[in-house]
């Protein structure tokens, strides 16, 4: 529970706060960015190298970089809708509520009666042979349903692109030329 | 290519009740046109892009002429009985002929390699009856040149697509290739060795404009 | 677009923008048109952008006010007139040689074919037939001038393309050897105001000629290395191919001219068609296009290049001695009689003309250019629907024009 | 198509690389301030005015007719003629321009005042260093300015001066003959005159 | 006390360049144990940002009078002999411009944009071994890392070009994070050809690997291989693509979208763009020069005697003057081209390439005659087949031909 921690903590929570609250849509893409950011941190903290960086890896260059994308791609949903709701207390109520039994569930839980084990030192290579061996199946399993995932995509994607009209090269179809196609149209056929 | 009397007997047996009048050139250039009337203008249009031997598929290029008001001056040779004897003495008749403003099409066939053949439309005066029928929707090509002319001469085209100012920019008043354009005096003061330009300045904003 | 009835809930009611605003973002220059039923099936919002005139390719003071679905053009209009200076009346109230001075600044990169052009326009309203020789110089210097241009041209093509300037300074390298030739013929680099009515101003001598055909026999060497550079090359191919398409049916009905028209195949070169000058002598050839995409644009060029040089190397082969003015000339106090002409020649860009009315007093009555560049221009919206941002620099690239005759 | 062509461009731009520093034709630039392309004989910039002698004022060759004033299409000359005449050079009486001002920020190097000159009095010049700091004044050039004598004019364009010499001092002595025979067709008639009025009537020739 | 600091400082500078172990140790031990590990961070950090800068300040001569020479002209000459002090007045006029602001910018997010991007791309260098003893710090995961640290680059992009309010900037950055994303892919996959062969993330390691000499002057890089060399290529390409260079500038395109997302960039801050870009192809060519092309190690055996970061900063430039002449020669790809490049091409070529490298790893056993020679051609072979039919089908798609022209008369 060093100072580093505390910082990197209030950093996380802080910009998790604002993901939440940020009328923004992009800004709050952002502050959950740092978010992801700050929990990489944590696992760099607590020397799981792996973890950290593949969170780096996966979530600010990937999963940020989606929300961020789906935010500009999409219709903008942006409601100046107020920013507290109406029915806050029965949420606050609700919330506290369900932070009360998780607390509760995780104290009374085995994990937090049991010993701090020996600080592991998991290094790169024994993660690697703990997924080729022992869990080799889930990850087989991960695996399929990515490349299934992917291909649906492909596939939707593919759908789209027909539904575009042969990516626009239809010149004829768009009306404000047609007018004018029309009158080369007109004209006889010529010369080569 | 026929020439122009040929190809005005046929398009007036082509399109029936069309006005035409041929319009002689004096130049060494000997590239004489037919006037045309409104009404028919774009049936003798479509004739000559269409017919077979003709074949103007290409107007290269669309112009305006803005013509004033004028007195002309004609020669022409009169039998006057002089002393008892007849001969032919030359006078000079002066005709007033009222302004107008003119659309010419330089036509050519790339087909047939031929031309040119030259089209005038003539408005029936400078100020308001100044309308014109488009011939974009036969050539395409004329479409930025009619709307240049809209935009320096003032003809309007009627059945033109897209009629916008082309070069000045919209809301600009006069049309700047009239032959009675007087050019606007609010320009920014140079001293140039005339100093014209400081005159017309001073009297624009005069206060302004002294040294 | 903001709606006004306060019940009413939905998608098309909200600010239209399609990107959250930054705070305080109020008066943005952002223009979101929501597309039409008609348009499209996407659910995508179109952005506008002007294009120009500020903008590095539009090759000057150009604007093209383009509507864009993501990447794709749907709708894309030019806007003309920063550069416009009224030439033609400024023309009609000068002389007939004072005007000439200003053709050259029509498009600065041909000065010399737009020399001829006026002319051999004004040769035709006043019936002055230039001698021999002069006909030879003023066939070596508008295909000097052919290959300027068409040099500059595809090295400004390929800076659109994102080349970084190294095609475009290989063009330079030897337009400034076709410029040094100018200069030493006419004085000046650009603006050579060297023909006269009936002729040229000054004669070409012996040692001129062998410069010329030293750079003509190293131009073809140059384009040997050019098209090595670029023809084959992967990138170009696939970002020219297939883009900016110009059929032959909307080529000739929008009086599409020079290179352009031919790249669609159609064969209409003035120089055949008219044999203005003497071209009628010269042993060349029409290169046409089939695709009538930008690289047959491209292709084009540089085959009109090779033939150019051809040209050049007959004319400055045969070249006979002999004056160069139409005796029955004048520079002072030239009055052409009543009357109209029209003349017009197949300059680089296209077919250039100009048409005259004199009214028997040193100033023409009626002066006008047929600019090509701006004529070109009818088809751009045509050819860019559907094509991307990318492509649409490269479409105007391949259109070949210069803003000084668009706007005149 | 699978890269041979981006292979020939690379190998295409090396060669000008290396060429460029073993190759001087490559190298077209000129590094300006401290080198220069020396002046081509017709290159033309601005005009000046073309004086004999060494006087500016007195071999002004202008004799103030205003030709190229309204030729000029710009409009950049501004002639007014000096109301009486002075001895030029050779002591004859002309007319010479009292303001003779050209704005070469106007100018557009055209040459048409050269063409028109039928004194052979204004000429390009290749001076092409003219920047100020007020475009206004300083680019206004007064006949002061404008004068530049005609070893100048040699210097620049020796080609072209010596054949405006040869046919100005062909004109000249045609004139001077021309001049010659005048005065002498004059004396004779005077004579002829005086002679006739020598002799009051007019005796028919002598037939004796 | 001084004594020591000069003596300790000597013998570090002696160590450095005579490429000795440990360098930093008697001059760390100078200082109050207390402030040890700090200095000895500095004494890290320091240098390189020193000497990354400075490659950064030639690099900038370097691209301009090369692109100056491949284009014939001489390049900047004017500031001090042969224009060396050019970046020096370049940098001074970029820290004197004035920093423009857009009036309806995001101020925060503008700000932050070109710092966001410079940090990571810092941080890159952390792992990268750039002489024998040199590596700031040797991590097991040291490759992730920099891939960790490379992705997050992508979201400063889209913040500067979001938060300009600029439609070109917007235009860039989509481009910038879609072109980056694709590549992103390959990058990674080509590399982990390396990893797979070398059997550890570890930079240090992989270097290590590639120690030895084949008949005793080829050495053992994995450039030399038929997966190494595709690989490398593919690594090249998309490392071009990553930052931002030619032919891949498509984000700073300035014929279609003037300079994307540093469109509404000035003075300093455009610098750090400028300076975050370079820095990142540094980092990006000095991962290229580790994982394949032997990294510090010297390329025969009787120049081992050079110290060996020189031989890593020579490969470094060599790849850096590869990429300036890439950029004088080529034009832009389009950008849906460019997508399809790297979805239909490069990467179904890097898993191939994948799949060949693992060939090649269990071929390794072979010990008949000729064995290394047919594993050479085998793995060449199963590459260069599919290149050929994925060109094809890449440039048959497009009905992109080579075509002949009509003349008439």
């Amino acid at each position: 529970m060093g100072i580093t921690f505390a910082i990197i903590a209030a950093l996380t929570l802080v910009s998790a706060i604002a993901a939440m609250s940020l009328r923004n849509l992009v800004h709050c893409a952002l502050s959950l960015a740092v978010t992801f950011a700050g929990i990489a941190a944590m696992y760099l903290q607590l020397d799981a190298q792996f973890v950290g960086f593949a969170q780096i890896l996966v979530y600010i260059g990937a999963v940020a970089i989606l929300i961020v994308f789906a935010i500009l791609l999409t219709r903008s949903s942006e409601t100046p809708q107020p920013v507290i709701s109406r029915s806050w207390i029965m949420g606050i109520v609700i919330a506290l509520a369900v932070f009360g039994v998780l607390t509760k569930v995780i104290l009374s839980s085995s994990i937090a009666q049991r010993e701090l084990p020996a600080k592991p030192a998991p290094t790169v290579r024994q993660i690697g042979d703990q997924l080729m061996t022992r869990y080799v199946l889930p990850l087989e399993a991960i695996g399929l349903l990515l490349t299934a995932a992917t291909i649906g995509a492909v596939i939707i994607a593919m759908h789209d692109k027909k539904g575009r009209g042969d990516g626009g090269q239809n010149v004829n179809s768009t009306p404000s030329r047609a007018e004018a196609h029309q009158h080369a149209d007109e004209t006889h056929n010529l010369i080569t | 290519m026929e020439t122009l009397d040929q190809i005005k007997d046929r398009i007036e047996a082509a399109v029936p009740g069309a006005r035409l009048e041929i319009i002689p050139n004096d130049s060494p250039a000997n590239q004489p046109s037919l006037l045309i009337d409104h009404e028919h203008a774009v049936a003798v249009a479509k004739f000559l892009r269409d017919d077979s031997q003709l074949q103007f598929d290409y107007a290269s290029n669309v112009t305006g002429v803005d013509w004033l008001d004028a007195v002309l001056k004609e020669k022409v040779k009169v039998k006057q009985v002089v002393e008892g004897v007849e001969k032919e003495v030359e006078e000079v008749i002066e005709k007033k002929r009222a302004g107008y403003l003119e659309a010419v099409y330089h036509l050519y066939s790339m087909e047939l390699k031929h031309g040119p053949f030259i089209l005038r439309l003539r408005t029936e005066n400078r100020t308001d009856k100044v309308h014109l029928p488009s011939l974009t929707p036969i050539w395409r090509g004329a479409e930025f040149q009619e709307r240049e002319i809209y935009d320096l001469y003032g003809i309007i085209f009627d059945g033109h697509p897209d009629l916008r100012r082309l070069l000045m920019w919209e809301g600009f008043v006069d049309h700047p290739m009239r032959k009675d354009y007087v050019e606007p005096d609010d320009f920014e003061y140079e001293p140039t060795p005339h100093d014209e330009v400081l005159e017309r300045a001073k009297e624009h904003y005069p206060a302004e404009a002294k040294p | 677009m903001i709606s006004d009835a306060p019940g009413q809930m939905g998608m098309t009611s909200e600010s239209a923008s399609q990107v959250p605003l930054p705070e305080g973002a109020g008066q943005s220059n952002y223009t979101v048109i929501p597309k039409t039923s008609a348009e499209g099936t996407s659910e995508g919002e179109l952005l506008e952008v002007a294009m120009g005139p500020q903008h590095p390719s539009t090759h000057g003071v150009f604007r093209m006010d383009v509507v864009l679905d993501g990447e794709h053009v749907v709708k894309l209009k030019p806007v003309f007139g920063y550069l416009h200076r009224n030439h033609e009346q400024i023309a009609e109230s000068t002389t007939y040689l004072g005007s000439m001075p200003y053709t050259d600044r029509l498009d600065y990169l041909c000065s010399m074919t737009n020399n001829w052009a006026y002319a051999l326009s004004v040769e035709k309203l006043a019936g002055l037939q230039p001698p021999e020789r002069a006909e030879y110089i003023r066939i070596i210097t508008a295909e000097l001038t052919r290959l300027v241009n068409h040099t500059c041209l595809v090295g400004f093509l390929l800076q659109d393309m994102g080349a970084l300037g190294t095609p475009l300074m290989y063009a330079f390298r030897e337009r400034e050897l076709i410029l040094d030739l100018f200069e030493a013929l006419s004085g000046s680099r650009m603006m050579y105001n060297y023909m006269r009515f009936g002729g040229c101003r000054v004669d070409l001598s012996a040692d001129w000629i062998e410069q010329a055909k030293q750079v003509v026999d190293g131009y073809s060497r140059f384009l040997d290395e050019f098209e090595k550079l670029l023809t084959e090359n992967e990138i170009l191919v696939s970002r020219t191919q297939g883009v900016g398409v110009l059929t032959v049916k909307l080529a000739i009905n929008a009086s599409i001219t020079g290179p352009m028209l031919r790249a669609s195949g159609v064969n209409y070169d003035i120089r055949k068609v008219d044999k203005y000058g003497i071209y009628d002598r010269f042993d060349f050839r029409i290169p046409l296009g089939d695709h009538g995409d930008v690289y047959d644009r491209y292709m084009i060029r540089v085959l009109e290049m090779r033939e150019s040089v051809k040209i050049l190397n007959q004319a400055l082969r045969d070249i006979p001695a002999g004056p160069i003015m139409d005796p029955k000339a004048k520079i002072r106090g030239f009055r052409p009689k009543a009357g109209e002409a029209y003349g017009r020649i197949e300059g680089p860009k296209g077919e250039l003309g100009f048409y005259l009315i004199s009214d028997g007093s040193p100033n023409p009555y009626r002066y006008r250019v047929r600019p090509p560049s701006l004529i070109n221009l009818t088809v751009l919206e045509d050819m860019c629907l559907g094509e991307t941002v990318a492509d649409v620099v490269i479409i105007l690239g391949s259109v070949d024009i210069v803003l000084g005759e668009v706007d005149r | 198509m699978l890269g041979e062509g981006i292979i020939k461009g690379m190998v295409e731009t090396a060669k000008n690389f290396v060429g460029s520093y073993h190759d001087p034709k490559r190298l077209t630039t000129v590094e300006y301030p401290e080198n220069k392309i020396p002046a081509k004989e017709n290159a033309r910039n601005f005009p000046f005015l073309v004086f004999d002698g060494v006087d500016a004022d007195k071999g002004l060759r202008c004799v103030a007719c205003q030709i190229c004033e309204k030729e000029c299409p710009p409009k950049c000359i501004y002639i007014i003629k000096d109301t009486v005449k002075k001895p030029d050079y050779m002591g004859k009486m002309q007319i010479q321009p009292k303001i003779f001002d050209i704005d070469i920020s106007v100018c557009m190097s055209c040459q048409i005042c050269v063409e028109v000159c039928p004194f052979e009095a204004i000429k390009m010049d290749t001076q092409f260093e003219l920047s100020t700091t007020d475009r206004f004044e300083n680019l206004l050039l007064n006949k002061r300015e404008l004068a530049k004598p005609n070893e100048y004019y040699h210097k620049i364009h020796p080609t072209e001066a010596t054949e405006v010499d040869e046919r100005l001092a062909a004109e000249k002595a045609k004139a001077e003959a021309k001049a010659k025979a005048d005065a002498e067709a004059k004396a004779k008639a005077t004579v002829a005159a005086a002679a006739a009025k020598a002799a009051p009537t007019p005796v028919p020739a002598p037939a004796k | 006390m001084i004594g020591e600091f000069f003596k300790g400082l000597f013998l570090m500078i002696w160590k450095v360049v005579t490429d000795q172990p440990d360098p930093k140790v008697e001059f760390v031990s100078v200082f109050p144990a207390t402030i040890q590990p700090i200095i000895s961070v500095l004494l890290s950090i320091v240098p390189i940002i020193m000497v990354f800068a400075s490659l950064f300040a030639l690099t900038t001569l370097l691209e301009r009078k090369g692109l100056g020479r491949i284009q014939n002209r001489l390049g900047p000459n004017r500031v001090g002999p042969f224009g060396l002090f050019q970046p020096v007045a370049d940098g001074l006029k970029m820290l004197t411009k004035e920093d423009i602001v857009p009036h309806s910018a995001d101020k925060l997010i503008h700000f932050l944009a070109p710092i966001v991007l410079l940090v990571p791309t810092l941080l890159a260098y952390a792992v990268l071994p750039f002489g024998q003893n040199m590596v700031p710090i040797d991590m097991d995961a040291g490759i992730l890392f920099f891939f960790a640290v490379g992705a997050s680059t992508e979201l400063s992009i889209f913040m500067a070009g979001w938060s300009s309010r600029n439609k070109y900037s917007l235009l860039g950055a989509m481009r910038a994070i879609a072109q980056m994303i694709s590549y992103e892919i390959p990058l990674i996959i080509s590399s982990v050809t390396v990893i797979m062969i070398a059997g550890s993330l570890s930079l240090v390691e992989i270097v290590d690997k590639q120690s030895g000499y084949h008949f005793g002057f080829l050495p053992h890089w994995n450039v030399f291989t038929p997966w190494g060399l595709a690989g490398f290529i593919i690594f090249l390409i998309a490392s071009l693509a990553e930052s931002n260079r030619s032919p891949f500038d498509i984000p700073e395109a300035e014929s279609e979208i003037i300079a994307g997302h540093l469109t509404e960039y000035s003075g300093f801050k455009y610098a750090l763009f400028f300076l975050a870009e370079y820095l990142g192809m540094f980092a990006v060519s000095g991962l290229a020069v580790t994982l394949f092309l032997g990294g510090w190690r010297a390329p025969l055996p009787f120049l081992e005697i050079v110290p060996s970061y020189i031989w890593f900063l020579l490969k470094l430039m060599g790849l850096v003057c590869l990429f300036i002449w890439i950029r004088g020669t080529l034009p832009r790809l389009r950008v849906d081209q460019l997508l399809n490049f790297a979805w239909k091409f490069m990467l179904p070529m890097s898993l191939i390439n994948l799949f060949v490298a693992a060939i090649w790893h269990f071929t390794s056993v072979w010990n008949f005659r000729g064995a290394g020679l047919g594993r050479w051609l085998l793995c060449a072979a199963m590459i260069a087949v599919p290149y050929v039919w994925l060109g094809r089908t890449l440039i048959g798609n497009k009905k992109i031909t080579h075509r002949t022209y009509r003349f008439a008369n």
